[in-house]
């Protein structure tokens, strides 16, 4: 994929987060503090003021104005969780002026392995990293079964929103829901969620190739 | 939704325009980059102290910036943390050469844009320490959450602290005074009523008209468990005990009781509160030696209280009577 | 009704009983005889103040009981006027032989029990002095009412002429400052919601999800329009604009702005409302030389808010920024 | 009527007063401060508690107890005026040691007098003084046409009732509801109110004679 078609990814996925602002807020109203939506187009309406200025940057330059724009407007957990994830996919991207469905994997990993760096959550948390740690191993099966960047990105993004669903059975014992105890069975985890919406954003761009 | 505001994108920005105009003899607003600077900042060979989170909690921590207390104040949105940007630009603001101590409050957002700030400000060589509160009893086998919340003891710890770091002392020992204070100090809290967020503007969680929540945070979030109301006296019993037993007061200890409102309980309730506790710690020979009775670290609009207590020895006496001049605490001068 | 209160009866009972053992430094409170009392009275050669109404206004007026402010208050049930005895018993704890200004707010019941308090006070030798507040002007032609009522002007006038008092002056100047700064000022106030009394049960009036009431009182009583709910700068002009023509207020003029909550009202909303407020005089060129921002007057629980201006001069600025030190306010020691 | 007549009109009064807290209290909410039940009720169970001492109390002291009583614990602006209303009866009543018809009567009169005397209202503007003035004005009547104790308590109460129904439409000017100017229309006036009942009650006594 292109510097041109990570930025169609990226405008996706701020459109996404617009329109699912009101959905996030609603879960994080659940078991948070009804703020994730809002945080995250927050964050994406700051990026979306740099989409003129990024058509011209590599690849690895738009996903680092993506992840220091995060960090510096979002806030809360996930602006630092999702800046360092994306600042690690910058860096795991340097120098490429195309990313190869491998490239794309390891992109992934790296975004997956910043939030993790970040946040040391483990798997049943009830975090964003429910949804991303299956995604990535998707991901990769797909890659090493020789599949092409669409089926890759669909059966990442699949995987992520069975993570994602899995998410409702669990004790939180992470971030702010970890405080409801019990409480918290039964909500779907909004992190876990917005996470699948920029897969999905991602799915959508590769089906065109 | 009922409030008193403008657009709610611009609350944040307009309250804290409002207190830049009450209050330009004690504090600097930079609205730009959303913080709260004492006027006289920064003070040559003093630790600077800073703190910051989201908004909707007023006085904490804005009002809290002056004289004997924070140098600083980062506000982030409506109860979510602010950036680290911000937190860089304060620490900036008040190092006076002697460093600056991070108060931060034990909540995931807030402490991971505040670890970003101190590498940050690492890198641009300023002295950083920081200190989580994490004073809230409602979180329990904190092995199995995000750990304890910082509440109420943050804002007897910022007072107390900002006392210490008034006299010149070393960032190491004005740190070291704000974790013995987080460990002297613990806090629960319960709501009457939700609160709504602006930018949401729907309540957070709905309650029933009999119902009360026990051991809310202060960001609207669900407490541990909803019962049927009950009467200030078994309230603040429901809120004392566990605050007693956590910090094994014992006879003849004696304590800070601060007694706060959530932002929408108005001083008369507090005062009933405050009697019912009083009596408690009274059964238990236990010496209220200072108190504090307001709404002091609130959930916007929110109907509740929580109760706080420090236990004290002669140090956090004295940085707790030093004079204090701020916006919101002001005594001794 | 959500309140955190025990029996309705003990309301006011409970919250004195509070308040004395938050406040014993500054207060004493006589729950039988039903009066707050500065520690330290009867002061010999000084004018004593009193005032007192209603409960359900605090921290108005026991939270004003202190140096430089208020000698004794004297708390009446909820939103009810005190009985001529406590006045009387006030009067007297407080009489250190210059006699005893009684301020008063303008309403049928807290007049009337304050002047047969003040013809028994006459009775047994001490000379009392009356002054009314009248500040309201949400009260139109008080030819056909029972007179505008007392409000936010009352907690200015008890501070400014408190510090005035404290210097020795004789009683005689003492109410001639008093009427002074109520001929200086003028008030209004809303509501988004009402409030409860808790022997009552039930909201005193209902509002629909998008009204709100201007120009009420302080005891719950609808105010003289129900209208749409409208955005802070606007409600902000709707109060400031009868405020500011009723005072005559002209280019060049410096005033003490006050911008108060109702009680249910966060504080994060007062400055939104004062930076509108601020927008709104620096417009006309009126200077606002001194603020207070918070909730002092209060209704319970009811959100809203209420400003009040009150001209300045010299005289006026030098007895508001002379120390005070109660549990409400305090500056200056 | 005799110092036992008296009582037991104090009684059925405190009663009264009891029954008809919340009614009172309701009409207050509309026009007023929401109070004026509990007022009442707070005044008179505080003279409740006197009545053991009041049997052996000629009349005159009964009805200065009453108004020391009210002054003392009801507050409001109802506190003083009725506080006044019962002392000034007491004064029209001194050393008697019963009260005929016509003494009655001057008892009445000087009970209204003292609520104009302290709070200054005049008829038509939304008082007690609307209730209290056509009942002392029917009193007067009656008794100039030589009726019994029971025919003129009955038709003051009645003139009261009228007075009290006939401030509904009226605009208040004095006390807390003429703060609400237009809006004080069409609301019946609590402490005229009030005054019917202690009117009633009287007549409820003297029914027996
Ligand atoms: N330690 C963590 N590791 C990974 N993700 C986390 C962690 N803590 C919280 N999260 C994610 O952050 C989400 C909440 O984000 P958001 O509501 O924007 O921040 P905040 O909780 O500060 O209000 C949660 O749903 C969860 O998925
Ligand atoms: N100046 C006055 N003269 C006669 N009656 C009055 C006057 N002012 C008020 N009242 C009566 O008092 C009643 C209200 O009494 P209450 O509610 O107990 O006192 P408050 O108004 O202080 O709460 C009104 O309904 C009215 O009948
Ligand atoms: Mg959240
Ligand atoms: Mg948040
Ligand atoms: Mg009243
Ligand atoms: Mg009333």
């Amino acid at each position: 994929m292109t510097n041109e078609d990570v930025l169609h990814w990226l405008e996706r996925t701020a459109d996404v987060m617009r329109e699912n602002r009101a959905y996030l807020t609603d879960l994080d109203s659940a078991i948070g503090d009804a703020d994730h939506g809002i945080n995250m187009d927050r964050g994406f309406s700051a990026v979306r003021d740099k989409f003129p200025s990024m058509a011209s940057m590599d690849i690895s330059t738009q996903l680092r104005t993506v992840g220091t724009t995060l960090v510096s407007t979002v806030g809360g957990a996930s602006g630092p969780l999702y800046g360092t994830a994306y600042l690690r996919a910058a860096g795991a991207t340097s120098a490429k002026q195309e990313l190869a469905p491998a490239d794309v994997v390891v992109m992934l990993e790296a975004f997956l392995g910043g939030i993790v760096a970040r946040g040391k959550a483990q798997t049943g948390e009830k975090t964003m990293v429910d949804a991303l740690t299956p995604a990535v191993a998707a991901a990769k099966r797909a890659l090493d079964q020789g599949a092409t960047l669409a089926q890759i990105t669909s059966q990442a993004t699949a995987a992520a929103e069975e993570g994602m669903k899995a998410t409702i059975p669990m004790l939180a014992t992470k971030g702010r829901a970890s405080y409801l105890g019990e409480r918290s069975i039964g909500h779907q985890d909004p992190g876990a969620t917005s996470s699948w919406l920029i897969l999905r954003s991602l799915a959508e761009i590769c089906a065109g190739q | 939704m009922k409030k008193l505001i403008n657009r709610p994108e611009d609350v944040v920005k307009e309250a804290l325009a409002g207190m830049q105009a009450a209050h330009s003899d004690l504090i600097r607003v930079d609205i730009e980059q959303r913080i709260i600077v004492r006027k006289d900042a920064p003070i040559q060979g003093k630790v600077g102290v800073i703190s910051g989170g989201g908004s909707g909690h007023e006085p904490m921590h804005g009002g809290f910036v002056g004289y004997g207390m924070l140098d600083a104040a980062c506000p982030g949105e409506v109860f979510t943390s602010p950036v680290p940007d911000q937190m860089l630009a304060a620490t900036k603001a008040v190092n006076g050469g002697a460093g600056v101590l991070h108060v931060v409050k034990n909540y995931t957002g807030d402490v991971l844009n505040f670890e970003m700030a101190a590498e940050m400000a690492a890198a641009d060589g300023i002295e950083v320490e920081s200190v989580v509160t994490n004073d809230d009893v409602a979180v329990q086998d904190s092995t199995w959450t995000a750990g304890r919340r910082g509440v109420g003891v943050t804002v007897l710890l910022e007072k107390i602290v900002g006392g210490l770091a008034e006299t010149g002392a070393p960032l190491a020992q004005v740190a070291e005074l704000a974790r013995k204070v987080n460990n002297q100090g613990r806090s629960m809290g319960m709501a009457l009523t939700s609160c709504t967020v602006p930018s949401v503007g729907k309540p957070t969680f709905e309650l029933g008209e009999d119902e009360m929540e026990i051991g809310i945070g202060i960001h609207g979030e669900p407490g541990r468990r909803r019962v049927k109301l009950a009467s200030a006296a078994e309230v603040t019993e429901m809120l004392a005990t566990p605050v007693i037993e956590d910090l094994g007061l014992k006879a003849g200890d004696q304590v800070l009781a601060f007694v706060n409102g959530m932002g929408g309980t108005p001083l008369i309730e507090l005062y009933i509160v405050f009697d019912a506790l009083h009596r408690i710690l009274h059964g238990k020979n236990i010496t209220i030696a200072r108190n504090l009775v307001g709404s002091y670290i609130t959930s916007l609009e929110m109907a509740g209280a929580s109760i706080t207590l420090v236990r004290l020895d002669d140090e956090l006496t004295r940085y707790w009577d030093a004079p204090v001049h701020t916006p919101a605490l002001r005594w001794g001068r």
